[in-house]
């Protein structure tokens, strides 16, 4: 029974970051449409600012999250500026050339200047957790559960609450007509761009907290966010967590229940959006 | 499996080519389209109105096989085709035209015809359809815009696109969805000019229309649809002097002679 | 066919595909064939191994964009060309490669059906991912598959194509990418090229004209996955390993994807210019920027799409025309 | 290409009839930081060498070719040093499937190699056959030899019996993993937990859970350098309770060391920066005169001596003949940073050069890498931790 909780514990924990991750994304892509490639680099941008942070000027990681996401809210406004702009009214598919080029490019710049060495960030709290009778809950992660949590939340609100979130909606539904109306679209795919990169780099401080920070460490974890947002249905912003959490405790009871699950959990994580895919399109047949 | 494209001599001037026999349609707790039952003849065409929301295009939908009826049975030419898909029921004869025109946008005038023509009836050839495809351009007036984008076309010349491309599949009945929308008078009497000269060649019209002048001068018969179901049926005079039908339309804001 | 109207004929009927346009990939392959005789000097055989590559990157892109004219955008790629490695390799080992290699692609094509027919009702994003996510099941099948089957994790040699002969791999790359563009051109000039785009342009639209969506996606995918194995042995029987994180790696999914798009969507050159400009440029890069070459090779892709929306054919086309539309 | 030549006035002057070397490396990918290592020790190495007259009184030359960590990439670099090049020797290869891939054109020019890395047994197979290669990374399976040996002390001075092994499902870690647990078992250890995970997934709560039910007194973990940190925190927040963590990635996170959550954390190197050999030391004083720091990365002086003893062969030989340089390279007993370098058989290749008692284990002891086995290179006893 205890196995069981912790197991299932494990798997929430996990969740979290993988919607932090996702939480971005989900504003690009979901959100105002913006197909992304890049979305990992600029999460690797926030994890290197965190190690620097911490590493030269012994800033507590937690303390540089604002600085890293505004920071990196720069570099995402004004990589909107010089690019993504010109491609907006592209097919999709020119999107994905010109962010991809863009990830090869930050990814590769990180390498010459960094190397590709794995750089870890020493914390007084890394190590820290909460034990409830024999179960444990890891400090950081659960700070990034709870952030993913708020920043989603926040996002929710931002959205279906303010004027420039409902110009968001606008804009993505129908960029002519939100023009016509007067919404300063520019301003607004640049503020959103803007966030998501912000948004990318705190899930990337907490990235170099929890694990590390290396030029390809957005690699991973930003594959898995384009199929969280997918599976919880582009603009669903709530579905984002509860996808995280299916595949964060599926992925734990694997894990931990099936002999040599750790082997399959990619799978199963995999297995489950592509069932979830599968099935909607299907019942969603006429 | 009868056979498919049936020759327009096995179904004489005064046989029915469509009929549908109770067709109820359901979306979740709404009843969209509710026991709908008509029969259409042989080279008439038959103007389906009613007041916004009366559930046409859903009745169209379930016509040209978009929604399958959630009860009820569709006939074409004799033959059941209430669990077709789409292209079936085209294969069997039933063309569409859409109310929104739906070029494919990166092909020329004369490849969205063509494409008509080579699938909507079994066994065309490329060659044939380009050919056939080229006659029809030229029908309906679009010859000298043939190498064209579709996307470069006016409005009217859109809509015209849209008929001969329905009209390439060679079908033995056609659904028009509201294609006089959007034009000015002049245009639009050009278009009642058209319709008619499809009828003329053999194909009967099933249309829906919201601009009663249009409807007055071309069908033949009219069914009236009023909350999902049919309210009337009838000659357009017959309708029109329906006191339920008027009622249904002064119920609404666009009154019945908008 | 007698609906036509009487009176002269205000429309001049052009055929379908002019022969000229024809003419450059003609001179592509002329040269390609010619390319393993040119007097490179010391330069040839390192050039040779280079132009290998870059034909089995041709293979793989060409077989790419002909799903992607029937609207699906596949991120499943690599699971193809990875099934091709895969299975050249275990049925290499039973019977002659000239039939492993056809018998490798089959399989693959078969399994690109599955796929498909689940796949049938998705667009976009969704398609993308789910396809991405089939890449992954299989790479972690293949994976997790005990050592004495397939490799395992540890991967698995695979017998030499030809005799580790570079010359006679070539022509077969050679042979091989001629028949992806023979493909190709048939199916521009055939009723499944009107299919393709229709399905692509505009799918309930191409059904309610008669369109057989069901089957011209699946051939599509047949296709395509077909011949991405083709390239998949090519890889295998050239490298005498493979193994599942590189074999299915996404960067194979992706590669023919921004290949196509930087050489011209929809088309026979395009994706084989794409792949030979890329891969030369990458070489050029790699030889005379040491440090970093990548970091210019980003750079290269995005500005690319920048000033090219439409890819290298782009450029062509408008060299044509002399910049009418 | 540019010239990698590092030379006097003089020996510039000779330049045309160099001796050339082609260093085939990763310098860019997966495997780049190994690669980028490796060239440092190649750079140091080339210096020492021509600064001492070069090689048979000509300049040694070196030209670097960059894998990209792909064997798409490797083959035409390979050839192009073999052809355009025309190398006289290769060296370097860090990653297994490219050097299998490249094993073709190494046969059919029949390519002299000095190989450095590579150590799947696949590759072993690859070169069975191949009269010119040397190879100076133990096999993998020399790595378990280590390991056992290690373990079997802490079962005698410890009471170690009951091993969680965790690996991570790519190549490296199921490199012989089932071989692994079989040794184990047969050297006399309960097996009591065996784990997959994916390298660079942070996703240890479930694995460190499995193993706290199953009480392991070593937790043996087989991933990279991303996994160190993601599992010694885990282990400490469930508060794992075993006697020792031990791990083998090919390299460490940087900055590893001054992270409490390293503290008594075990694993494997060839090589430790602190080695009190005299040869390690005096290549750390040579590399810190020439690059400004310390490296951490045992490719570095493993391509340093690779190079070296090439040299050294090539002199002694008198000519760049192959069959020569090959008998005398072969004949090689030298002291290295990483102790005595001889070449003898392997399972299936003919010069296999550093195996089994090269390895030394450490532990993370007060911000630093302590040698603590084999005894005799030890500097501090095995921390247990409990």
């Amino acid at each position: 029974m205890e196995l069981f909780l912790q197991t299932l514990l494990n798997g929430l924990l996990q969740s979290g970051i993988y919607a932090l991750v996702a939480s971005g994304l989900a504003l690009a892509v979901g959100v105002v449409g913006i197909v992304n490639f890049a979305h990992g680099e600029f999460l690797m941008i926030g994890a290197f600012l965190a190690w620097a942070l911490s590493a030269y000027l012994g800033v507590d990681p937690l303390i540089s999250l604002p600085f890293a996401a505004l920071a990196v809210f720069g570099v995402g406004a004004l990589t909107y500026r010089v690019s993504i702009r010109h491609v907006l009214l592209a097919p999709e598919l020119n999107q994905m050339l010109l962010t991809f080029g863009l990830g090869i490019l930050l990814q590769n710049l990180a390498l010459i200047w960094l190397g590709g060495n794995t750089r870890t960030v020493t914390t007084p709290y890394q190590g820290s957790s909460l034990s409830i009778g024999e179960l444990s809950v890891g400090g950081p992660k659960a700070i990034a559960f709870g952030l993913a949590v708020l920043i989603l939340g926040a996002l929710y609100g931002v959205l279906y609450r303010t004027t420039l979130g409902r110009q968001m909606r606008a804009v993505a539904q129908n960029r002519r007509g939100s023009q016509l109306i007067g919404i300063d679209v520019e301003r607004v795919y640049l503020i959103a761009f803007g966030v998501s990169c912000g948004l990318a780099a705190i899930a990337g401080v907490l990235v170099a907290v929890l694990l590390f920070a290396s030029p390809t460490v957005g690699l991973v974890f930003a594959l898995k966010a384009f199929a969280i947002i997918v599976m919880a249905g582009l603009g669903n912003l709530t579905g984002v967590l509860w996808a995280s959490v299916v595949l964060g405790v599926s992925e734990a009871l694997v894990q931990t229940y099936v002999p040599g699950g750790g082997g399959w959990s990619d799978a199963v994580f995999f297995l489950l959006i592509f069932a979830t895919l599968v099935f909607r399109s299907f019942r969603g047949a006429r | 499996m009868t056979a498919v494209g049936v020759q327009p001599s096995a179904v004489g001037r005064g046989d029915v080519v469509l009929r549908a026999d109770g067709l109820s349609k359901r979306f979740g707790g709404l009843l969209a389209v509710q026991n709908v039952s008509f029969s259409q003849y042989d080279g008439e065409i038959l103007a389906v109105i009613g007041p916004n929301g009366a559930g046409k295009t859903t009745l169209l939908n379930l016509l040209s096989g978009v929604y399958r009826p959630s009860s009820g049975r569709l006939h074409l030419l004799g033959r059941d085709v209430t669990q077709e898909p789409m292209e079936a029921r085209c294969h069997a004869g039933l063309g569409r035209a859409f109310q929104i025109v739906r070029p494919f946008p990166e092909m020329t005038v004369h490849e969205n015809v063509t494409v008509g023509a080579l699938f909507g009836t079994r066994g065309t050839t490329l060659g044939q359809a380009r050919e056939r495809a080229y006659d029809l351009l030229e029908r309906t007036g679009l010859a000298a815009h043939a190498d064209k984008e579709a996307h470069e076309l006016t409005l009217l010349q859109d809509k015209r696109l849209e008929v001969a491309r329905a009209l390439a599949t060679q079908p033995r009945v056609l659904l028009l969805d509201e294609v006089m929308a959007g034009l000015r008078p002049g245009e639009a009497q050009e278009a009642v000019g058209l319709v008619r000269s499809v009828r003329d060649s053999g194909v009967s019209v099933l249309f829906i229309e919201h601009i009663m002048p249009v409807v007055r001068d071309l069908a033949d018969r009219v069914v009236v649809m009023d909350q999902g179901q049919v309210l009337a049926e009838g000659t357009y005079h017959e309708v029109t002097a329906n006191p339920q039908v008027v009622a249904a339309y002064l119920g609404t804001e666009e009154g019945l002679h908008a | 066919m007698s609906r036509a109207m009487d009176g002269g004929r205000a429309v001049v009927r052009r055929p379908d595909v002019p022969l000229r346009a024809l003419l450059p990939l003609g001179l592509f392959f002329l040269l390609a064939l010619v390319f393993p005789f040119l007097p490179l000097g010391e330069r040839s055989e390192y050039l040779l191994q280079i132009a290998f590559f870059t034909l089995v990157a041709g293979v793989l892109a060409l077989s790419w964009d002909i799903l992607a004219r029937s609207g699906q955008v596949s991120l499943a790629h690599a699971a193809f060309y990875g099934l091709g490695a895969y299975g050249f390799a275990l049925l290499g080992k039973v019977m002659p490669w000239f039939l492993a290699m056809p018998a490798a692609a089959l399989i693959a094509g078969l399994i690109s059906l599955i796929l498909g027919a689940v796949t049938m009702r998705l667009s976009g994003m969704y398609f993308a991912i789910a396809t991405l996510a089939f890449t992954e099941v299989v790479r972690t099948i293949i994976q997790n598959l005990p050592e004495a089957t397939a490799g395992g994790a540890n991967g698995l040699l695979v017998p030499a194509l030809l005799g580790g002969n570079a010359r006679a791999q070539y022509f077969l790359a050679f042979g091989i990418l001629l028949f992806t563009a023979l493909v190709s051109l048939a199916i521009r000039r055939s009723r499944l090229h009107h299919a393709f785009a229709a399905i692509r342009q505009g799918e309930e639209t191409a059904r309610v004209l008669g369109v057989s969506v069901v089957k011209y996606k699946l051939l599509a995918f047949f296709i395509s996955s077909f011949l991405a194995a083709l390239g998949g042995v090519l890889y295998a029987g050239k490298t005498f390993f493979i193994n599942p994180l590189e074999t299915f790696s996404l960067a194979n999914s992706i590669a023919p994807l921004t290949t196509s798009i930087f050489g011209g969507l929809y088309t026979t050159l395009g994706p084989i210019l794409g792949a030979t400009v890329l891969r030369v440029a990458e070489e050029i890069l790699h030889n005379s920027i040491k440090n970093g070459y990548l970091v210019v090779y980003g750079l290269v892709l995005m500005l690319s799409i920048l000033w090219l929306p439409r890819g290298l054919m782009g450029l062509l086309r408008r060299g044509k025309h002399g910049g009418d539309v | 290409m540019k010239k990698m030549l590092l030379t006097g006035v003089l020996l510039a002057l000779s330049s045309a009839g160099a001796v050339k070397v082609g260093a085939l490396l990763p310098l860019s990918g997966a495997g780049s930081v190994s690669g980028q290592a490796a060239r440092n020790g190649y750079l140091l190495a080339l210096e020492e060498i021509n600064k001492a007259g070069g090689v048979l009184g000509r300049p040694l030359e070196l030209e670097f070719a960059d894998d990209g960590s792909s064997p798409a990439k490797a083959v035409p670099e390979f050839v192009k040093m073999v052809t355009v090049e025309k190398v006289d020797f290769m060296v370097g290869g860090v990653s297994s499937a490219t050097s299998i891939a490249i094993s073709g054109p190494a046969k059919q020019y029949n390519t002299f190699m000095a190989w450095i890395g590579a150590a799947a047994v696949p590759v072993e197979d690859a070169f069975a056959d191949h009269k010119y290669f040397f190879h100076y990374h133990p096999w993998s399976y020399y790595n378990f030899e280590a390991i056992l040996d290690y373990f079997k002390h802490l079962r005698v001075t410890k009471k170690a019996r009951n091993i969680a092994i965790a690996y991570e499902d790519g190549p490296f870690g199921s490199a012989g993993i089932n071989d692994t647990v079989a040794a184990f078992k047969k050297a006399g250890f309960n097996v009591v937990m065996t784990e997959k995970f994916k390298t660079g997934s942070g996703n240890f709560g479930p694995i460190v859970s499995k193993a706290k039910a199953a009480k392991p007194d070593i937790f043996y973990w087989v991933g990279y350098d991303t996994d160190a940190l993601p599992l010694a925190t885990e282990i400490k927040q469930q508060n794992l309770n075993v006697g020792l963590i031990y791990g083998t990635p090919p390299s460490w996170p940087v900055g590893f060391e001054k992270n409490r959550l390293a503290d008594n954390v075990a694993g494997l190197s060839l090589w430790l920066p602190t080695s009190p050999n005299s040869q390690s030391r005096a290549f750390v004083n040579a590399y810190r005169k020439k690059f400004g720091n310390v490296t951490e990365e045992y490719f570095a002086p493993l391509a340093y001596v690779n190079l070296k003893t090439l040299a050294a062969a090539i002199n002694k030989a008198g000519s760049t003949d192959k069959d020569k340089v090959a008998a005398e390279l072969a004949k090689t007993n030298t002291q290295t940073p990483f102790g005595p370098l001889t070449f003898s058989r392997s399972n299936k290749t003919r010069y296999q050069g550093f195996k089994a008692g090269s390895w030394l284990s450490f532990q993370y002891l007060a911000d630093d890498r302590v040698p603590v086995y084999p005894l005799k290179s030890a500097k501090k006893t095995t921390v247990w931790g409990r």
